[in-house]
């Protein structure tokens, strides 16, 4: 299944949003039933363990840069997620693993592959940000190739599913990008003018080595 | 294929499966009514549930009470008795003619009217007859019974208003003698379940369409209203002519690209049929209804 | 008008051939006292089940079974490693070769790399069958997944992904034949022609008018009723294998398997119960049914596999997937002057039983279809791809021909702006010009096209229906009509030139008839029915030739141990083959009894006349013997001619000297809606030329159900793999099998032209209606829409697939 | 764990012990011997498994068997009465509606279902009630022969008892039971 669209930010800068699309706890709290993002080494990974482990390490997502960088995915690195979605009595797991396969400022993509209900499938997905009069487009794209029983046998209860999910995913990123905008602007921070608009640039620039 | 292995647990009475619910709501739970949503995607190996509480025996959520103001369908009811009750087809004919459409002979006598809205299954033919015959869904919780209209009950695919640890007792459905309604619907030749199906219902005085509500199955991922054919029905005459240019706006308020894409029908071509479908379901209601062909001029 | 049945009794035996009588297998089947596989019930029974590979295409790097064989009440799981590890064979066999054939090995369970999602990875045995299935889920596979690669033409591109390792080791045993590999795509199964391709060119180049069409003829899901079952028990005592199996052909399977599992064929022993259906899926010869029997062995228990819905659709041999380009040449006056065609066409992973000669010698010959064509090419390309083997199903290559044969026409009347009907019988091979010698190699037998033709036009009124279609034009409505004269070849023959063209097999059918002494009959065909009354038809067969009432006829089918040997049911060749056999070894039966009643009339054998069982001596009518009495003596032997065996019972193995060729009409007339795509049948009417009937009813069964399943394919069916070669139509929730609603009311009529070289004068007909309806509905269609200026639209026609084509473009305007 | 359950299959009476996942057809089948229900799907669509329960035609593999606890089964094994076929079972084999017989005893059920509820449909309601039952032999045409030949055979039938009761006694036609 192929899924693409683009959404528009205002008053942002390219950077800006680059800065909280490398934030994981953004993408967690975006993916509908995610339970936790966290990054993990080569090897199997032992959702049960990290599920639990999950509820401790509480994170918000937030528009500082500090903090930001301190956990920004990062090229080449893998990532674990645990994503639980109802569909109806079907009740599947999603464990998955990604890796981060290009971050190379200001597009990005990634892929993985995980496991549900006697089921596997693969997914790969990318952003590329472009800076507009008002602001910032965010383009993206998904697929996703299921395989096994609910391929087989789920067909008309997939679709409608991996639909929801997916937009779903990239309205609710919208939403956080939105609301950590106003955040940086409620804190005046540095929007307001060129200069400092600029001077986060940097910052952003600097932290996470765009 | 097989069910997987589960605790089974009968429920005598409501109160004894809210308290089943409650003894398992750490496990994973499903409610078995009729069990024609449940039990196909059991075989399938793709629903696992550790615990099935089986509610087909609470015979008080069973029947249909033509009350005052409203027909009352209880939970267990059984599609095929909502097809075979005069006076749901008399009261609410939508309701009636959807549950007519649902599955084949076998599986109108087994699935049942409150595990249909309750699954939501956006494919499913009663959701859009409710928000159509707008009706209203009674659950039961803990805290007792509250009643959710039908406006807000479907949210997404298999995603409803109703708690998890709420059961859906019975819905009531306003009574509308005189109004004209009907359910049309493009079945998939495969699974019979609705590529889209269109629910209309009109009040009209004379021939003047007073109230409209129409609504649709299968195009997006739950039922939704298709509010600007409502609109251009109301307060029109009852003709032909308004139905085509009712039914030409069906999908102005669809978003396109959340209108369901699959190996059955494009999203386009959904579109497409909602206009197809929204037309026939007011020409059926139009010959149904009692209002008389305007004079020829 | 349908056809009204007779009960058995009243039937006189001067009657029998070619009444409808009611059928004699029909008792037990609406009394639920059949006995098909599944029903076999025996308290030591263990459950097999298999695991399937999760994807099109993977290597499979490691299979952990241990969690699965530690549960409680499983028996055994096994691999491919057992399966070499216990010495046995287990690689499939092909049934057909052709020149330069591909032949990867295709073993009972994959070992190293899985090439489709059918692929078995392992089997578990288990006391219950909710237990094996349980089972499954606990074995862990670990898979590479490859690239996958489900269409015909695009698999022997350069850069497809390949299926099979094409070893420049001449020791590897992968591949058997790996001779001149390297000049063709490795995906490339084979590269086959028929007909002159330099004559063919010369007529494109002279021609006044041409047109061309490209389409598909999609894959199709069998989808008999019954999914395939085979219950093996192993008797280690004497080291018989006893198998019942929903089998076409038992004596095939048991020869195939014999090899397969290394088990000597006279100990195998092979039944086949009450068989659900089949059309063609379930005369090949699968993994799983070997797979059960070596199970069983291993673990000397019966052991039961019941496919589920959802592996029939995985494994099922699946039918047609064929990628063509086509082009008929004609003259200025419309006359067709060659025809020119090429296909791709799709194996599937592997090669299936008889899957070479499928889009080869069963679709190539028969792309003359009724007319007189001077110059035909067709050139065929075989791919494997990751999807399930293809192979026969119902029709098995003939209603890709007359699809292609019937498309190519309609667009030739079009292009010339001549009526199709009156196109196509200008085009006829004339009725004096048989047999007919086509371009492709074939001979057909007899004919006559145009009562056909003509009695299909007077059932839809046709004249008036062309009015009524110009009447609804005017009012925006879309009436079509369509056409497909088709025809058919039925039992395949004779062996010698099956030979000749790759078979393994000979193609001749046994048929054992044995008189009682108290002169009842037991007669035995080497076919096996499944569904289409051979019992009846065959009691009806030897009853006329012996004179013998019908009632005291017993027909026994699908058991090794009591036929003497058997080719099976396929190619609707039962009635013209294994009919024939039967009839034979009747007339054999007649002429000993014919020795011992002219020494017991003392007469001589010339002047004894033999008349519904009756042997008189010519004008001497009180002297006589019934063939009863006739029986009793021979089994007495107390008086029987010098040098007469005691005894009456007699043989035959009938090879025909060449197919039968059916042939018909069939008139679809269809209105489309334009705004939904919708088709609505207004009428379906046939006439089908199956030579000598029978069996009336029967006959009309069959075309009603093959005309059904055609329809099926026109309008529903297709199995859609995506990219990966993962199943996508993968259930009945996805995959459309016409219900009643789909399916229209047809009209039927016959006319009669008996084939002229088997003793019955019967063609067969249990795959004429599938070979005719589809172009006749897709015909329909295109002819609705012809003011939208539609010529062609590829199967199946979906509602969305005929809006699309109406509003213009793939991207709908 | 297993749990005791009652099920009448045509008339008698079987008390047995079933884990709650196994479905009613595998009951009727495997533990039973009613082998007449066949399993030609598990997506519920076929309908060869058939059989009514307490009187309404279902699909046997989509009920689970603790489900129909104290139900009164009928299947295909139970048509014919003192040896002479229902009219149904004359029907198919009168009007050669079935081929392979496998989905024909659910496709009796069902019909017969429909001629209780319908006694004189046409050729359209015939359709509608068995799409739930699939056939891929017989193009369904005979099929639907077979069901109006039923309807026919029972109207015929019925007209006889009625005439029998009316010759045999003083009653009259009104004990005749309303539908």
């Amino acid at each position: 299944m192929e899924f693409d669209g683009a959404f528009e930010l205002e008053n942002t800068t390219v950077e800006e949003v680059w800065l909280a699309l490398s934030d994981p706890v953004l993408i967690r709290d975006s993916l509908p039933g995610c339970e936790f993002l966290i990054e993990v080494d080569d090897g199997d990974v032992d959702f049960e363990e990290q599920k639990a482990a999950a509820a401790e390490r509480d994170a918000e997502p937030t528009g500082d840069p500090e903090v930001i960088a301190q956990r920004a995915f990062e090229e080449g690195k893998r990532y674990a997620a645990l994503i639980e979605v109802s569909v109806g009595s079907v009740n599947p797991q999603f464990q998955t693993t990604v890796t981060i396969d290009s971050r190379e400022f200001p597009e990005m993509s990634a892929s993985g592959e995980g496991e549900a209900s006697g089921s596997s499938f693969e997914l790969s997905s990318g952003m590329e940000l472009e800076e507009t009069e008002n602001g910032v487009t965010v383009e993206w794209w998904a697929s996703t190739e299921v395989f096994g029983r609910i391929a087989q046998m789920g067909q008309r209860m997939i679709n409608p599913v991996a639909n929801r999910v997916v937009k779903r995913f990239f309205e609710r990123i919208q939403e956080r990008l939105e609301e950590l905008t106003l955040q940086t602007d409620g804190a005046e921070s540095m929007v307001d003018e060129e200069s400092d608009s600029q001077g986060l640039s940097q910052r952003i620039r600097d932290k996470i080595g765009i | 294929m097989y069910p997987a292995p589960f605790e089974y647990e009968r429920a005598e009475s409501v109160e004894d499966a809210l308290s089943l619910m409650d003894e398992h709501s750490d496990s994973i739970t499903e409610l078995l009514a009729g069990g024609h949503s449940l039990l196909p995607t059991m075989k399938a190996g793709l629903a696992t549930p550790d615990v099935v509480i089986d509610i087909g025996e609470i015979d008080a959520l069973r029947g249909i009470e033509n009350a005052e103001g409203s027909i009352t369908v209880g939970a267990l009811t059984p599609y095929s008795a909502v097809d075979d009750s005069e006076t749901v087809w008399t009261e609410t004919a939508v309701f009636a003619d959807a549950a007519h459409h649902i599955g084949d002979v076998q599986v109108r006598n087994r699935g049942t009217v409150g595990g249909n809205i309750a699954h939501a299954d956006p494919a499913s033919d009663l959701p859009a007859a409710l928000l159509a015959a707008d009706g209203t869904v009674i659950a039961h919780g803990p805290d007792g019974e509250r009643s959710i209209a039908a406006d807000e009950f479907f949210e997404a695919s298999y995603m409803t208003a109703l708690a998890e640890d709420e059961l859906l007792t019975r819905i009531e459905l306003p009574k509308r003698g005189g109004h004209a309604g009907a359910y049309a619907k493009k079945p998939s030749p495969s699974s019979g379940y609705a590529i889209v199906g269109v629910a209309v219902v009109l009040e009209t005085d004379g021939n003047t369409v007073t109230d409209a509500r129409v609504a649709v199955n299968g195009a997006m991922d739950h039922a939704v209203r298709l509010e600007p054919v409502e609109e251009a029905l109301s307060g029109e005459s009852f003709t032909d002519e308004t139905i085509t240019t009712a039914a030409e706006r069906a999908t102005d308020d669809l978003d396109t690209a959340m209108v369901m894409d699959d190996l059955q029908a494009s999203n386009e071509f959904r579109a497409q049929l909602v206009e197809v479908y929204t037309e026939r379901a007011l020409d059926t209601a139009l010959d149904r209804s009692s209002v008389a062909p305007p004079a020829a001029d | 008008m349908s056809i009204e049945t007779i009960e058995a009794e009243e039937i006189d035996v001067e009657e029998v051939l070619g009444s409808a009588i009611e059928r004699r297998e029909d008792p037990e089947l609406v009394t639920g006292e059949g006995v098909y596989t599944d029903d076999v019930q025996d308290p030591e029974l263990a459950h097999m089940a298999v695991l399937r590979s999760q994807y099109g295409h993977a290597e499979i790097d490691g299979i952990d079974t241990s969690e699965a064989e530690a549960m409680d009440g499983v028996i055994g799981v096994y691999t491919a490693e057992d399966i070499d590890e216990a010495g046995t064979p287990g690689d499939l066999p092909v049934g057909w070769l052709l020149p330069d054939l591909k032949t990867p090995s295709h073993p009972i369970l994959a070992g190293d790399r899985a090439r489709y999602q059918g692929d078995g990875v392992a089997v578990v045995v288990a006391e219950e069958r909710y237990l094996a299935h349980d089972a499954l889920d606990r074995i862990d596979v670990d898979y590479e997944r490859l690239d996958a690669v489900v269409d015909p033409k695009a698999a022997v591109e350069a850069d497809a992904p390949q299926l099979h390792d094409w070893s420049e080791d001449p020791t590897d045993t992968d591949v058997r034949d790996d001779e001149d590999i390297e000049r063709v795509p490795p995906n490339q199964a084979f590269d086959w022609e028929i007909g002159d391709s330099e004559a063919t060119d010369e007529a494109f180049e002279n021609a006044a008018h041409t047109v061309e069409v490209d389409l598909e003829n999609q894959r199709l899901i069998p989808n008999a009723m019954e999914p395939r079952a085979t219950v093996a028990e192993y008797k280690p005592g004497t080291g018989e294998v006893e198998v019942q199996m929903t089998s076409q052909n038992p004596h095939l399977h048991r020869q195939l398997m014999s090899a397969v599992l290394d088990v000597p064929e006279h100990k195998l022993h092979i039944v086949a119960p009450e068989v659900g259906g089949g059309f063609g899926s379930k005369i090949h010869h699968y993994p799983d049914e070997a797979l059960t029997c070596w199970c069983a062995m291993q673990l000397e228990r019966p052991v039961k596999w019941q496919a589920t819905r959802s592996e029939t659709y995985l494994t099922d041999a699946h039918g047609r997937d064929h990628v063509t380009h086509a082009e008929l040449a004609m003259d200025d006056a419309g006359t067709i002057t060659g025809m020119r065609v090429t296909t791709y066409a799709g194996m599937g992973a592997y090669l299936s039983t008889f899957a070479p000669s499928i889009p080869t010698y069963l679709y190539g010959t028969l792309l003359s279809g009724q007319y007189d064509i001077p110059a035909i090419h067709c050139n065929v390309i075989g791919s494997f791809t990751n999807g399930a083997p293809v192979d026969a199903y119902r029709g098995a290559g003939r209603p890709e021909a007359l699809y292609v044969v019937e498309r190519l026409v309609t667009l030739g009347a079009r292009e010339m702006g001549m009526d199709p009907a009156a196109f196509r019988r200008q085009n006829f091979i004339p009725e004096d010009d048989f047999p007919h010698e086509t371009p492709v190699a074939v001979v057909y037998d007899s004919g006559d096209y145009e009562p056909a033709l003509d009695a299909a036009l007077e059932m839809v009124e046709y004249e008036e229906l062309r009015e009524r279609q110009a009447e609804l034009r005017e009012e925006d409505r879309y009436l079509g009509i369509g056409f497909s004269s088709y025809i058919e070849a039925c039992g395949l023959a004779p062996s010698e030139l099956a030979g000749q063209l790759g078979a393994q097999a000979g193609l001749w059918e046994s048929g054992l008839v044995r008189v009682h002494p108290s002169g009842t009959v037991t007669a035995f065909c080497g076919t096996s029915g499944h569904g289409q009354g051979h019992e009846t038809t065959y009691a009806q067969i030897v009853s006329d030739e012996l004179g013998v009432p019908y009632e005291d006829i017993e027909i026994v089918e699908g058991d090794t141990d009591e036929i003497p040997q058997g080719m099976g049911t396929y190619g609707s060749r039962s009635a013209a083959v294994g009919g024939s056999a039967l009839a034979t070894s009747s007339q054999k039966v007649v002429d000993k009894a014919r020795t011992i009643a002219a020494h017991l009339l003392e007469t001589g054998e010339e002047d004894l006349e033999f008349e519904n069982g009756e042997f008189n001596v010519a004008g001497a009518p009180e002297r006589s013997m019934t063939i009863q009495e006739v029986a009793q003596q021979a089994y007495l032997a107390h008086n029987i001619p010098e040098g007469v065996e005691p005894g009456l019972e007699e043989t035959s193995f009938y090879d025909p000297e060449n197919f039968t060729f059916p042939f018909g009409t069939h008139v679809a007339v269809v209105e489309v809606d334009p705004e939904s795509g919708e088709i609505e049948f207004h009428q379906y009417a046939a006439v089908d030329d199956v030579g000598n009937q029978i069996n009336p009813k029967i006959v009309e069964g069959q075309i009603h159900g093959g005309i059904a399943q055609g329809i099926g394919q026109a309008l529903y069916e297709g199995a859609v793999y995506d990219d990966n070669g993962t199943l996508l139509t993968g259930s009945m929730q996805d995959y459309a099998v016409p219900k009643a609603e789909h399916v229209p009311n047809m009209e039927t009529d016959a006319t009669v032209t008996p084939a002229p070289h088997n003793p019955l004068g019967v063609k067969g007909v249990g795959e004429a209606g599938t070979i005719a309806s589809p172009q006749a509905v897709v015909n329909a269609v295109t002819d609705a829409l012809q003011p939208f200026d539609i010529d062609h639209i590829d199967m199946p026609l979906t509602e969305e697939k005929v809006w699309r084509a109406v509003n213009g473009s793939e991207e709908g305007s | 764990m297993e749990h005791d359950i009652t099920l009448t299959v045509n008339d008698t009476e079987h008390e047995i012990a079933v884990e709650p996942r196994t479905l009613l057809v595998h009951t009727l089948r495997d533990a039973l011997g009613y082998t007449g229900a066949n399993v030609g799907c598990e997506s519920s669509l076929c309908g060869a498994c058939t059989v009514t329960m307490d009187g309404d035609a279902v699909k046997s593999c989509t009920v689970l068997a603790v489900q129909a606890d104290g139900t009164e089964i009928e299947t295909v094994e139970g048509l014919a009465e003192d040896g002479d076929f229902h009219p149904i079972q004359e029907g198919f084999r009168k009007e050669h509606g079935l081929q392979c017989g496998y989905c024909t005893p659910g496709m009796m059920m069902t019909a017969r279902e429909l001629l209780e509820d319908n006694p004189d449909p046409d050729e359209a309601e015939i359709r509608e009630a068995i799409e739930g039952n699939l056939c891929r032999c017989t193009g369904y045409q005979n099929i639907v022969n077979a069901v109006e030949f039923a309807a026919d055979r029972m109207e015929t039938d019925a007209a006889n008892r009625d005439i029998a009761a009316d010759g045999g006694t003083d009653r009259t036609t009104d004990t005749v039971e309303d539908e």
